[in-house]
């Protein structure tokens, strides 16, 4: 039926990642950063599926579930850390959070 | 063992003990009498020890203390005691000491009496004398050598007695290192010694060395050099602490002192223990002609050197140290020479007649209020008759004019210089000549202090002290008699063999000249230092000034040795200690702690806890790792 | 095969286009709500892939738990921490052009680096048009798995755990 | 076994004075003292008694310690270890007499480590197992580090940490020089051995025991120290409390000299011999470079610092001229430097404690209103340059003797150091105590002229009757 070229898919795949790397790399904002986590992460399970789609396994399935499991645990961390940190900090701003500088 | 010989340092030692534990609580009276009757019951002791030892059947004694510790060499070991020795040349030493001493406490005891610090300063003398009683005793190289470091350290106490005026300080240091580089010297030579001979005793050391000698003398390549080389390293030594060049910078110095310091240690007995340790390790220095001849020549140089510096001083406790120089030249020119008896003689009647010398200008620089510049002296023959006419004994006595303790032991050193096989007549007319600078510079010192007309405007003030006086009335007469003391050391050096008699005959004319000098001398004086005498020059009497011309103030500065020194030792030692200050080892170890400094603070630049910033490094590395997988 | 391209695969190529710019607009936007929209898009665009992928389970929990349960997490944080409207004035910006370009730069090399690696992988294969049903996967998850999902669990309850405790307002602890 | 409960009691006595001083203000240098004399007592008696004459080295205790590598808990006395176990303890009870109002904080934890430090000291002194040796060694840097880092001066941390890593990198020389000796043993004997008298028996050739004997003394010549790896102690010295100065200059050095004797010289013989000409460069180099750079100093403990470099030279001079005579002046040496070195810095500690400076521009004049402190200053500063009649002079005149019939040349360039030595003495003492006074101090008080007092009758006796310390001889 179909004939989409794996290829096409782990194309598809690294651009959302590259994309979602821009986003955390040059956002300061610490949501935005968590959102590009998250499209970074989705870019990893598109790459898994079509994986297990090609060899016809269900272990890309398996992964993709267990990446959603740390998705999901991540946020929770992530966000309440936020929520501590717009607290502390008044802002969301990650260039706050240095002081761990040498 | 003879418990008074053993006792007789004790005595000052007990006396420098008490003072220096109680002086702040004594009393001028009793600190005095303590330090006084020290030394009293001290130069009773010789006395007695002198006639004890007369009577003895080799004319020596020795007193075991206690066993210091046992040296081992190679070959074996020997014992270095705490052990006095007595014999002649030690006996006219402790008299020496004792009975000079004992004038110069009485005389300080009185002197000092107004200083704060009496006390302390009566301590250091008495510890002084146990020092010099210890050297002059030694029976033994090392023990000899404490007392020799311990009279330094004497030295350097009183020379900086009055600690407070910084040049006092650098006198005293100078002094003490000065010395310091001497007696390093000797201590190699007592490496060398030891090491050549296994023995550290003075006896043994001569008898080995005879031994050598006889056995075949000059045979053994080695061991002649090595007694070459004791022989000058002990002459280092000798040289350093009596004061002869190329070590006698420290002693005009030295004048910062105290006066009766100045009287005891620095003109009567510590200078002249160079003297006596070549004269006790005569045994030695005979088996090495050259090194002897070399003593003969420092002796001179020094001798006509002190002569000139003498001739410019304008400070008259600075003339009487060149001419304590100069005299000790004499003696070192006796030794040089092999004549041991005249030059231990010399040692005795200078002690005399230089302490009358020092105890007398002090008691003129006292009453002058402190001034030791000769040309706001003058005239004080009439002011201080009595202090003027034993001056006029020193120096008669100095200048060695006939019949003067002086003359006695100056004729026996020219006398033996002529025919010596280690000295000639070169030495002997040196010697003349510095008798003839002597017989000037103390004229000059005369007129300038004594007669003219007096350039001071206070009123002298004077110590009316019949001790003060009956001090200075006995060492008068020691000078003018002492050299009537039948001196016979032949004893002492009776193991000498006789230096064999150089083929020179001594010209008649010989005697009369060196007797004569002193005169020619003193009419030459009498001319040129017209202007020092005459109290009615016509209205210049006050414009009276020393010459500053440059040769003076050059021969004034000991003819530019100071500053020699100054640029050859002095100024590079603190050069190097100036650039090496923070320790060139430690630069290159902390060199290593900069390294890793400079690491870390490159690191730490990375390591700025933005963490978009770490996140960039890490697609960095990724982007770098993947692209050499590609390539 | 246009027809075939233009069936299903063009489906596919349609829903990655979107995926890929929703998320350009979640990366680059300034209104928080906007890029979780936007976020929510990029997820359902996915989810659309995964089922033309042959996954519906995986599309379904795609829907379900990301764009539902996970991006409503968001939602609501967002609600906490009370953006107003001056969101956009007051959240950090990115005014540093050359940082951008800098993440840009180094994006577009990470991302020409793995086309090559890809491309030099050789990789022929086509997706099977095969269903990989929720059975299969079932069945590996309690099988070979099951570590796996024990550990996972354990990861969801510490993340519980932790989000309470940091989320949690006590005015008694410290700062952080 | 007395050894180790003597040992094990500084330990408990130092932990107990920690404990105490929390609750009754200043007990805990009066415990501490009493520890340090009863112990001492302890010691002493039991040296008397024992039955043992250890001329020879007399092993006490033997015990398996981990028994997978066959160490052993091994302790023996021999005299050196006597003589150098007495000076220990005189100075450890100095060292409690001069930090009695010196230190102020954390009073309880700074006798624990002085106590620690002392137990080190004399471990390292009775242990013959290498790898007992080893941990001594350790046990004794440690606690002295945190002296030097808690009650220093103002650049205590600095020094504390350039002294520990010296010692330490020098000492992981040693380590690999033990591990490499005890496996030796294992490829002679077929038995893995750290016990001292087993690796005596070792024939280890030449070109092996060079290496080994290189790493021992590299850890004991930076302990020393010796030129060019000294620079730590003057930092050390200068930053140290005075306590701190005194057990390093009068104890911590000796552990340098103890082990070259004891390790480096005894162990390998003929590496030594092989060695002897470095050695001696070394140390004639220490000698002249130290008296140099002393004079050169301001402070006046830096300058006492690198008078202790050129005194160690001499040691080392001794150490390696392999004959009796020298030896003695090593052990001599050691000792009547210990003495006068911890004098002087006791002194130091004093005028710091009256002017709050160790710089000696701003002293001077200190006789007039301090003449006692004067008379002692000026009696150890001639102790430092070898006054006869004191206890350096017996030490640096037998070392001289006895390296002058091996090496004379070295000996004669070692021999212009005590003009070096007299230039900073005078120095020394002359700038802090004559030229115009600059201030009026206190003079010394009771408890000063017990320590001033006691430590000069000390370098008095050995000076005038050497026999007391010679009669510890040691055969080559």
């Amino acid at each position: 039926m179909t004939s989409i070229p794996l290829f096409h898919v782990l194309i598809l795949s690294s651009l959302l990642f590259v994309i979602g790397f821009i986003g955390v790399v040059a956002r300061k904002n610490t949501l935005f950063m968590l959102m590009s986590l998250e499209v970074m992460l989705n870019a990893v399970g598109v790459a898994f599926i079509g994986a297990g789609s090609v060899w016809q396994q269900a272990d890309g399935q398996v992964m993709f579930i267990l990446i959603l499991t740390l998705a999901a645990a991540e946020v929770a961390v992530g966000l309440a850390l936020l929520i501590r940190m717009q607290k502390k900090y008044r802002s969301l701003d990650i260039d706050a959070l240095n002081q761990m500088k040498g | 063992m003879n418990v008074l010989l053993a006792s007789l340092p004790f005595y000052p030692f007990v006396s420098f003990l008490l003072l220096i534990f109680f002086g702040k609580r004594l009393s001028w009276r009793l600190a005095a009498t303590i330090s006084v009757s020290s030394m009293a019951i001290s130069a009773l002791v010789s006395a007695i020890l002198l006639f004890e030892l007369s009577v003895t059947k080799n004319q020596v004694m020795t007193a075991n203390l206690w066993h210091w510790f046992e040296l081992s060499y190679a070959m074996g070991s020997s014992d270095v005691n705490v052990r006095f020795y007595l014999d002649g040349l030690s006996a006219v030493m402790i008299s020496v000491v004792t009975g000079v001493g004992f004038l110069i406490h009485l005389f300080a005891a009185i002197y000092m009496k107004s200083d704060v610090n009496f006390s302390r300063f009566m301590a250091y003398m008495n510890l002084f004398i146990v020092a010099m009683l210890i050297l002059v005793l030694a029976d033994n190289l090392v023990l000899l050598y404490l007392g020799w470091e311990g009279v330094g350290l004497c030295s350097f106490l009183l020379i900086g007695f009055w600690y407070q005026e910084q040049s006092n300080v650098l006198a005293a240091r100078k002094a003490f290192i000065v010395t310091r580089i001497g007696d390093t010297s000797m201590a190699i030579g007592l490496l060398l010694l030891f090491n050549s001979f296994g023995q550290l005793n003075i006896e043994a050391v001569t008898l080995l060395a005879e031994q050598a000698n006889s056995l075949s003398a000059g045979t053994n390549a080695e061991s002649a050099d090595n007694i070459y080389w004791i022989a000058l390293l002990l002459l280092g030594g000798a040289v350093g602490k009596s004061a002869q060049l190329p070590l006698q910078t420290w002693l005009p110095d030295a004048m910062a002192g105290p006066t009766p310091v100045s009287a005891l240690i620095h003109a009567a007995t510590m200078v002249t223990a160079g003297v006596y340790l070549i004269a006790r390790m005569h045994g030695i220095f005979l088996l090495a002609p050259e090194v002897m001849n070399y003593v003969a020549w420092l002796g001179a140089l020094t001798l006509l050197l002190a002569g000139i510096a003498a001739l410019a001083q304008t400070d008259i406790k600075r003339v009487l140290a060149y001419s304590t120089m100069s005299q000790i030249g004499y003696m070192m020119l006796a030794l040089g020479a092999g004549a041991w008896t005249a030059g231990v003689f010399h040692l005795m009647t200078h002690a005399f007649f230089k302490a009358l010398l020092f105890l007398t200008a002090g008691a003129v620089i006292y009453a002058l209020h402190h001034q030791q510049n000769l040309f706001k002296m003058g005239g004080l023959l009439k002011k201080l008759p009595f202090e003027s006419s034993l001056f006029i004994i020193g120096l008669i006595c100095l200048m060695a004019l006939p019949g003067t303790s002086g003359f006695f032991s100056k004729e026996a050193i020219i006398a033996q210089l002529w025919s010596s096989d280690t000295a000639g007549p070169m030495l002997w007319w040196c010697a003349i000549l510095g008798a003839l600078l002597t017989s000037i510079y103390s004229c000059r010192l005369f007129f300038l202090g004594f007669l003219g007309k007096a350039r001071f405007n206070e009123n002298v003030q004077l110590k009316k002290s019949s001790l003060l006086r009956t001090s200075l009335i006995i060492l008068a007469l020691l000078s003018l008699f002492g050299g009537l003391i039948p001196l016979d050391l032949t004893l002492v050096f009776s193991s000498v063999m006789n230096l064999p008699l150089a083929q020179l005959t001594e010209p008649t004319w010989l005697h009369t000249v060196a007797i004569i000098t002193p005169f020619i001398g003193m009419v030459f004086s009498w001319f040129y230092f017209k202007s020092y005498r005459i109290s009615h020059l016509a209205g210049k009497e006050h414009i009276l000034q020393p010459n500053n011309g440059r040769f003076v103030v050059f021969c004034r500065q000991g003819l530019g040795f100071d500053g020699l020194y100054k640029k050859l030792f002095i100024m590079p030692y603190q050069w190097l200690a100036q650039i090496n200050k923070n320790d060139i080892f430690d630069q290159i170890i902390m060199l290593n702690a900069w390294y890793v400094g400079l690491w870390h603070d490159a690191l730490v630049l990375v390591q700025n806890g933005s963490l978009r910033w770490y996140l960039a490094a890490f697609g960095l590395a990724i982007m770098l790792l993947l692209g050499v997988s590609l390539l | 095969m246009l027809a075939n391209f233009a069936s299903i695969d063009s489906l596919f190529y349609l829903a990655g286009l979107v995926a890929v710019i929703a998320s350009l607009k979640v990366v680059t936007g300034n209104n928080t709500v906007h890029a979780l929209l936007y976020l929510v898009v990029s997820l359902l665009a996915v989810a659309v892939c995964f089922y033309l992928m042959g996954a519906p389970f995986a599309a379904g929990l795609e829907v379900i738990v990301y764009a539902g349960a996970i991006l409503v997490l968001f939602v609501f944080a967002v609600l906490m921490f009370g953006l107003g409207a001056d969101e956009t004035a007051n959240a950090p910006q990115n005014k540093n052009v050359a940082n951008m370009f800098g993440a840009m730069f180094l994006a577009f090399a990470l991302l020409i680096e793995i086309v090559i690696i890809i491309n030099n992988a050789d990789l022929q294969q086509n997706l099977q048009a095969n269903v990989i049903d929720s059975k299969a996967v079932g069945i590996m998850l309690y099988g070979p798995y099951l570590l796996a999902v024990e550990i996972a669990s354990f990861l969801l309850l510490a993340g519980l755990l932790a989000g309470y405790h940091y989320a949690k307002p006590d005015v008694t602890r410290g700062p952080l | 076994m007395t050894l180790t409960c003597i040992m094990l009691a500084l330990l408990f006595a130092g932990g107990s004075a920690w404990r105490a001083e929390n609750h009754w203000q200043g007990s805990a240098k009066w415990l501490a003292l009493i520890a340090l004399a009863l112990l001492a007592t302890v010691f002493a008696v039991f040296v008397m008694s024992a039955s043992n004459d250890f001329a020879q080295l007399q092993v006490l205790s033997r015990v398996s310690w981990i028994e997978s590598f066959n160490i052993e808990y091994s302790i023996a006395l021999d005299q050196l270890s006597i003589v150098l176990i007495t000076l220990t303890w005189l100075l450890a009870i100095i060292c409690v007499l001069v930090s009695w109002y010196e230190i102020q904080s954390n009073v309880g934890f700074y006798y624990f480590n002085l106590l620690l430090t002392i137990a080190g000291i004399i471990g390292v002194f009775v242990a013959v197992d290498m790898f007992l040796f080893f941990f001594f060694w350790e046990v004794m840097l440690l606690p002295m580090t945190a002296i030097i880092a808690i009650w220093g001066h103002e650049n205590r941390q600095f020094a504390a940490l350039k002294f520990f890593i010296f010692t330490q990198v020098s000492s992981l020389l040693m380590l690999v020089a033990i591990i490499g000796t005890g496996y030796f043993h294992l490829m002679q004997t077929g038995q893995l051995s750290f016990y001292y008298p087993d690796w005596l028996l070792l024939d280890i050739p030449l070109s092996i025991s060079q290496y080994l004997m290189f790493g021992f003394f590299i850890a004991f010549a930076v302990k020393l120290p010796s030129v060019p790896v000294h620079s730590w102690l003057p930092d050390a010295h200068t930053q140290a409390p005075t306590a701190g100065s005194v057990l390093l200059a009068g104890v911590l050095l000796k552990t340098g000299a103890y082990g070259l004797i004891r390790f480096v010289i005894f162990l390998f013989p003929q590496a030594s011999l092989q060695f002897a000409p470095i050695a001696a460069t070394l140390a004639v180099v220490s000698i002249v470079y130290g008296a140099k750079m002393a004079f050169a100093q301001q402070d006046f403990k830096r300058l006492v610092a690198y008078s202790s470099i050129s005194h160690m030279g001499f040691v080392m001079l001794a150490l390696f001229a392999f004959n009796s005579t020298a030896y003695q002046g090593a052990i001599v040496t050691l000792v009547a430097h210990g003495l006068s070195s911890a004098a002087l810095f006791s002194l130091a500690g004093m005028i710091y404690q009256r002017i709050h400076s160790r710089n000696l521009t701003d002293m001077g004049g200190f006789w007039q209103s301090a003449p006692r402190m004067g008379g002692f200053a000026l009696a150890f500063a001639g102790a430092a340059f070898g006054l006869p009649g004191l206890a350096n002079f017996i030490g640096e005149f037998f070392s001289l003797v006895g390296a002058f019939q091996v090496m004379p040349a070295f000996t004669i360039i070692a021999a212009l150091g005590l003009i070096g030595s007299a230039i900073y003495g005078m120095v020394l003492f002359q700038t802090s105590f004559q030229g115009a006074a600059k201030q009026d101090i206190i003079d010394l008080q009771l408890r000063e002229l017990l320590i001033c007092g006691s430590l000069l009758l000390m370098l008095l006796a050995i000076g005038l009757y050497p026999t007391l310390l010679l009669k510890f001889s040691f055969g080559v």
